[in-house]
């Protein structure tokens, strides 16, 4: 046993580090910081550029499909670097869609999509919930249909994040309308520049997501990826990579010790500082206590990814345990903020940037997103515990 | 032993929620939010033709005189509706010390208007260095009659409308409570948005004076007054997270009731059915303990712990309640076209006004220690 | 709202006080110590009497029935005056079948059995489970059968707590074999001194219940009670009855006095009092929140069926927060006393009589029993929440 | 990065845990919960045959030297068996201190006896008054080359047949650590009856008698020796604590798969399901921690933070899992002809032991604090 990194390993991380600090210009910072942080403007594109220029965005591809074929220990490094630097990067569009087009797709495609992730010039958005197929995702009901040597696209998509300055769309469809559940679902690539495609915004809680709507839309036969009726594989491949970058533990720690430094330099009124309170002790040592598991929880799956050995309800355990963590770390930090910790980002008093107060309200998504929290728990009592199925 | 409310209390509240329901669809109060201040006057004003402004006020300004029990009913109305309108701010935590502790001439001149509805008062509790009311670094010099107080408080509700903001400054001898008026010179007020909708300012006091006659309380009294109004703003404020909390529970009870996916209804799932149970235990306990420190204070009795639980609870539920009845709406929860993320951001404001639950544990464990301490 | 004891309460409450402080003799603190507390002894079976022959067992009985008629709120207060005590009280016979007995059985059996009741010179235990009807108690097979004026019984019963020195078992039984779940059942009063009737220990965490046996026990026809068929309803309205004395509040406080008390005199290595550190604060404040809670539920409890208002869904909260409550109380309390908390009664070093060590091993079947918290959560989304149910 | 054994640690747990699963039979455990100790001598002595007591003991000690790592791997294997054999108190917070800082001598006269199985030696680490190792009130002064000990200790396991007892005392410039013979003249044993069911003894000290030889440490060396013994004592015993927690989640899957209720079984109940697999993530996590914890031991790097935070979750799991395998086992959970209720009072030992959890974080929260305050 050796629970951590390997000099090799830490060389990486202190790389990125430095890369990442160059990468993010004042100009960055504040495109980023008008918007809610999500990107899309052009400061966000040249970064983007730069990264694939400079080579990272292939850096977990398979070698045979033009990556470096880092492990998923390297490439877990990698995220947690991106993600302390608050830097919008398109993990969906890089690693989860990129290696599938680069594996289905034909020629064509990998010339004008493909090769285009890889340089950095390509965001793609995720077209899977429906207003009534959200958790059952399987019944989702957006159709295409063949006409000749195209896909007729017709229905409505929600929550399409980014989906407002996206180059495609990765759309799952039902192509087989006979078909139930999710037998009959196939994955489309649909050009956000398509005529019958719109986009209306839906304003949340935290940042902003999409409603997509697909009238006639048409995409060319070879749009379709990965065999026709062969889409529910390639989505559930797909939340399952996702899940290990939602509870990603580098930017929780970055913000545990952002938090942990202020109440270390701030004084009260009395004189003391607000750390020497032991209620903020405790609420510090209950943050520790709760990252230092979910660190423990990336690290081992990251690795057991890379040694090819990872269960199916270790992946479901760490989505559970860091979804519902963070939720109450959120709370242990603003309690030591105080009413200030209520004042957003620009607001006169506010700390740290309002970045908590901002947190608390986007992390919420993330129990039910990414697989709901009680499915994942249904895995873990099979899979992990072989306990017959509740229904 | 009497949980239920008197007659009067009841049909006060019936009232109270009727106006406050026809005025908080979420139409209305889209609307509302898209001003620069979110507050909704027309129905501030319905409320005070009703007289529910009047609630704490005596009759000789206007008011129906009724008592915190019945104040905080309303408090517990505008909770279950998010209603864009100051009731903790402006009705507890300044018009009532007022109405106590203010001379004649200040009732006279501020409560009619007050329990009219075409007056705003309110109060600032915290300061940017100092969450402790009790504590505060703005000072105040003698100016002749006059005072002129410097320093700066932050998170003021509806300062800049405020006719009079009630704070506390450091003078010889302690601290003393004075009537500001926000639009004096040397008060410079900075808008802050906070997560919940209200308007919210920094007040940055150079020499800000106020009047003799704007004294609330001098140096002896002021400590006491200072508790009376946290107490009272901390309890009152519990009532509202009871009807914040209460209607998530509802409404997400509701809504699991009549969301299909994977054929059935998301209720019929024993987690998601459990998690709603939860929720109302939650609130079952809440309403019990806000219950208890309200009535306590409705007589003048000591309930300095019954607060403080109440508060700690009432940050415990909000927390809890808030996470689930998002939870099990998934996305919709978090849609700004669907209510129910006003009583999320509602939820968490109210959670960290007034003392987290942290910080009140701590201050609860130090009295639990100096009454045990042998 | 006025939501503290009367002065007619407050008057009953000290009267109590001071009656059982004089009951607890050392003789039967002695005796009760050397079991586990559940009573049985002589100088049990003294005390008992002298409540009977002082009016108390009848206290809450309806006045038709010979009872004094107290209202549930005096009723709570009587019992949590007795709680406090640790006197061991039957309070299922005094309570629960007494009263059923007085309403529904014969003027023999009214003669024998009540007035002895009511003496306190019985004791009744409760037949209920089975080894494989546990939570699902309507599944249960012990049957009786019709032979000329009596009724033969056959079968065995688990978990039958102090039948050992009981006078008679309160069975329920299948009385129509063809009958499934709920229908078919009756309840039987049997003596403990019939032919065919067995006990045998079962040792468990905290105190001795037993298994119970019953082959071809005959009892005459009128020990049926309260009608052929309709042991379904009495059954569920005893255990509805007997909900609110397992949260009782007065206990639970009284230990958490104990343990403050006994952190403001012990004095730590280094002349601190155990008191003056923070996370001891920290835990006491969390008992006091979580106690005031239970207290004023069982208050409202009580005042409601007073006012005769209980709603099902009321009755539930109350058991799911107060019996989950204790689980976290219990700890609390233990982590302030540390590793001393771990001594039992009469080691050297143990503290409060080792009062905790104990509660915690009993306290743990409390979520199960008396209707396990899972259907009591059902019932609150049902009942409380007018959800639909889940199966 | 690498969370696997060695071969040679994975073939040395299949040894321990069937050697262990071999002796620990419920009908077995149970004739041994009848004698006046107990202690199954037998199991002991075949893991000393199987060289298994011996690994944290060096070669020339008939030892195997194999280091903490797997040695943590038996003490998992214990709590996973609930097998009362002494693996902690004597390979751990004895042993192993003696054949670190021990004279050559020492070793020699004990170590062999204690990796043979033949002999047993002990710690005393509490007091009656006192919990913190390092703050002893027991007091130790010279007579001519010998020390005369006074004072109390207290939860000492398996006093009575230990050979040496290592234990702290005041001395003049600070704390020593001494080797006691609990046989010795001035000592007296009073027996313990705890949770669980490890003989346990006050050890009333009236001028004990403890030769020169067997000091282990003065007051130079002494208090940094009481931090590594308390980390490792604390390390091994999140490690059995991780054995008793998993054991008792598998028995509770298992049994919830097999009973029915409802005409279903229980595991279908997702509610019964999820209590189930949030004792899964419980001890994932615990695994985790104390992996890590056992590991930079191992390699004797700084642990202090690793072991504190691994002894947290290890008091909040096993308090979790323990209640959630009595819940869903519903009677037979608290029947002691079941096995399952060992595991719960061994669950509620450990929590106790070595610091609570809420002790742990306040520990935490000062470090925390001395290292960011600026």
């Amino acid at each position: 046993m050796k629970i951590e990194f390997t000099p090799e390993q830490l060389a990486l991380q202190q790389e990125l580090r430095a890369y990442f600090e160059d990468l993010m210009t004042p100009e960055l910072q504040a495109e980023l910081a008008k918007g809610a942080g999500e990107g899309g403007g052009p400061e966000f594109r040249k970064a983007l550029r730069r990264l694939g220029s400079d080579g990272w965005i292939s850096l977990g591809w398979p070698e045979e499909l033009g990556g470096r074929g880092a492990t998923p220990m390297e490439q877990y490094i990698f995220t947690e670097e991106v993600m302390r630097t608050g830097f919008p990067y398109p993990f969906l569009t890089t690693d989860a869609i990129g290696p599938v087009l680069a594996e289905h797709a034909d020629e064509e495609i990998k010339e004008t999509v493909v090769k285009r992730i890889l340089r950095g010039e390509l965001v793609i958005a995720i077209g899977y919930s429906e207003p009534s197929a959200g958790t059952d995702l399987a019944s989702l009901t957006t159709r295409a249909d063949k006409d000749g040597d195209e896909w007729v696209i017709n229905g409505q998509k929600t929550f399409t994040s980014l989906a407002d300055f996206s180059d495609y769309i990765w759309l799952a469809v039902r192509t087989d309308p006979k078909s139930k559940k999710h037998r009959g679902l196939s994955l489309l690539l649909v050009p956000t520049d398509a005529k019958g495609f719109a986009v209306t915004p839906i304003w949340t809680l935290g940042v902003r997501t999409n409603a997509t709507f697909y009238d006639n839309v048409r995409v060319p036969e070879n749009h379709l990826i990965g065999g026709e009726g062969n889409g529910w594989g390639l989505i559930t491949g797909q939340l399952n990579r996702e899940r290990l970058s939602l509870v990603n533990h580098g930017s929780a720690n970055m913000l545990y010790q952002q938090v942990a430094r202020w109440a270390g330099e701030t004084k009260c009124a009395d004189g003391r500082r607000v750390i020497d309170k032991p209620w903020v002790q405790s609420n510090l040592a209950r943050a520790k206590s709760g990252l230092e598991a979910l660190k423990l929880l990336c690290w081992k799956q990251a690795w057991q990814m890379t040694e090819g050995t990872l269960q199916m309800a270790d992946a479901s355990v760490a989505k559970v345990y860091g979804t519902e963590f963070f939720i109450e770390l959120y709370r242990m930090l603003l309690e030591i903020l105080g009413q200030a910790g209520t004042l957003k980002r620009d607001s006169p008093g506010e700390i740290l940037k309002g970045k908590l107060e901002f947190r608390y309200r986007v992390g919420s998504i993330l129990t039910f997103g990414g697989g709901t929290n009680e499915v994942q728990r249904d895995i873990i009592a099979a899979a992990g515990l072989r306990m017959p199925r509740s229904r | 032993m009497d949980f239920s409310l008197s007659e009067e209390q009841s049909e006060l509240q019936q009232l109270a929620r009727q106006i406050l329901d026809d005025h908080a669809g979420n139409d209305q109060l889209r609307e509302i939010e898209k001003r620069d201040e979110c507050f909704d006057e027309k129905l501030w004003r319905d409320l005070g033709e009703a007289g529910l402004l009047g609630i704490g006020i005596g009759e000789a300004r206007g008011g129906m005189d009724l008592g915190f029990e019945s104040l905080c009913l309303l408090a517990e109305a505008v909770g279950a509706t998010v209603a864009p309108v100051p009731a903790v701010p402006v009705l507890v935590s300044a018009a009532l010390p007022i109405e106590r502790f203010g001379t004649d001439e200040q009732k006279q001149r501020l409560l009619p208007g007050v329990a009219a509805g075409a007056t705003l008062v309110s109060a600032a509790l915290i300061e940017a260095g100092s969450e402790d009311p009790s504590a505060p670094q703005t000072s105040a010099e003698r100016e002749g009659e006059a005072w002129l107080l410097t320093g700066e408080k932050s998170c003021v509700p509806f300062a800049k409308s405020a006719e009079r903001v009630l704070l506390a400054a450091r003078v010889e001898g302690g601290v003393a409570l004075f009537l500001l008026d926000p639009s004096a010179e040397g008060v410079r007020l900075l808008r802050q948005e906070v997560t919940a909708s209200e308007p919210q300012f920094a007040m940055l006091l150079s020499g800000a004076k106020v009047d003799a006659r704007d004294l609330l309380a001098g140096p002896d009294a002021a400590p006491a007054v200072i508790d009376w109004i946290v107490e009272r703003s901390a309890a009152a404020s519990c009532a509202m997270a009871l009807g914040v909390a209460e209607r998530s529970t509802w409404m997400t009870a509701e809504y699991a009731s009549e969301r299909e996916q994977f054929g059935v209804k998301i209720a019929t799932f024993q987690a998601a059915a459990h998690r709603a149970a939860n929720c109302y235990i939650d609130v079952q306990c809440l309403r019990l303990l806000t219950q208890q420190a309200v009535s306590l204070l409705h007589g003048e009795r000591d309930a300095s712990d019954a607060v403080t639980i109440a508060k700690i609870w009432a940050g415990d539920v909000l927390h809890r309640v808030s996470h689930a009845a998002q939870h099990l709406h998934g996305g919709i929860g978090v849609d700004r076209d669907y209510p129910l993320f006003r009583y999320c951001l509602w939820a968490k404001q109210l959670e960290l006004s007034l003392g987290s639950s942290a910080e009140r544990l701590a201050q609860l464990g130090e009295r639990i220690a100096a009454e045990y301490r042998a």
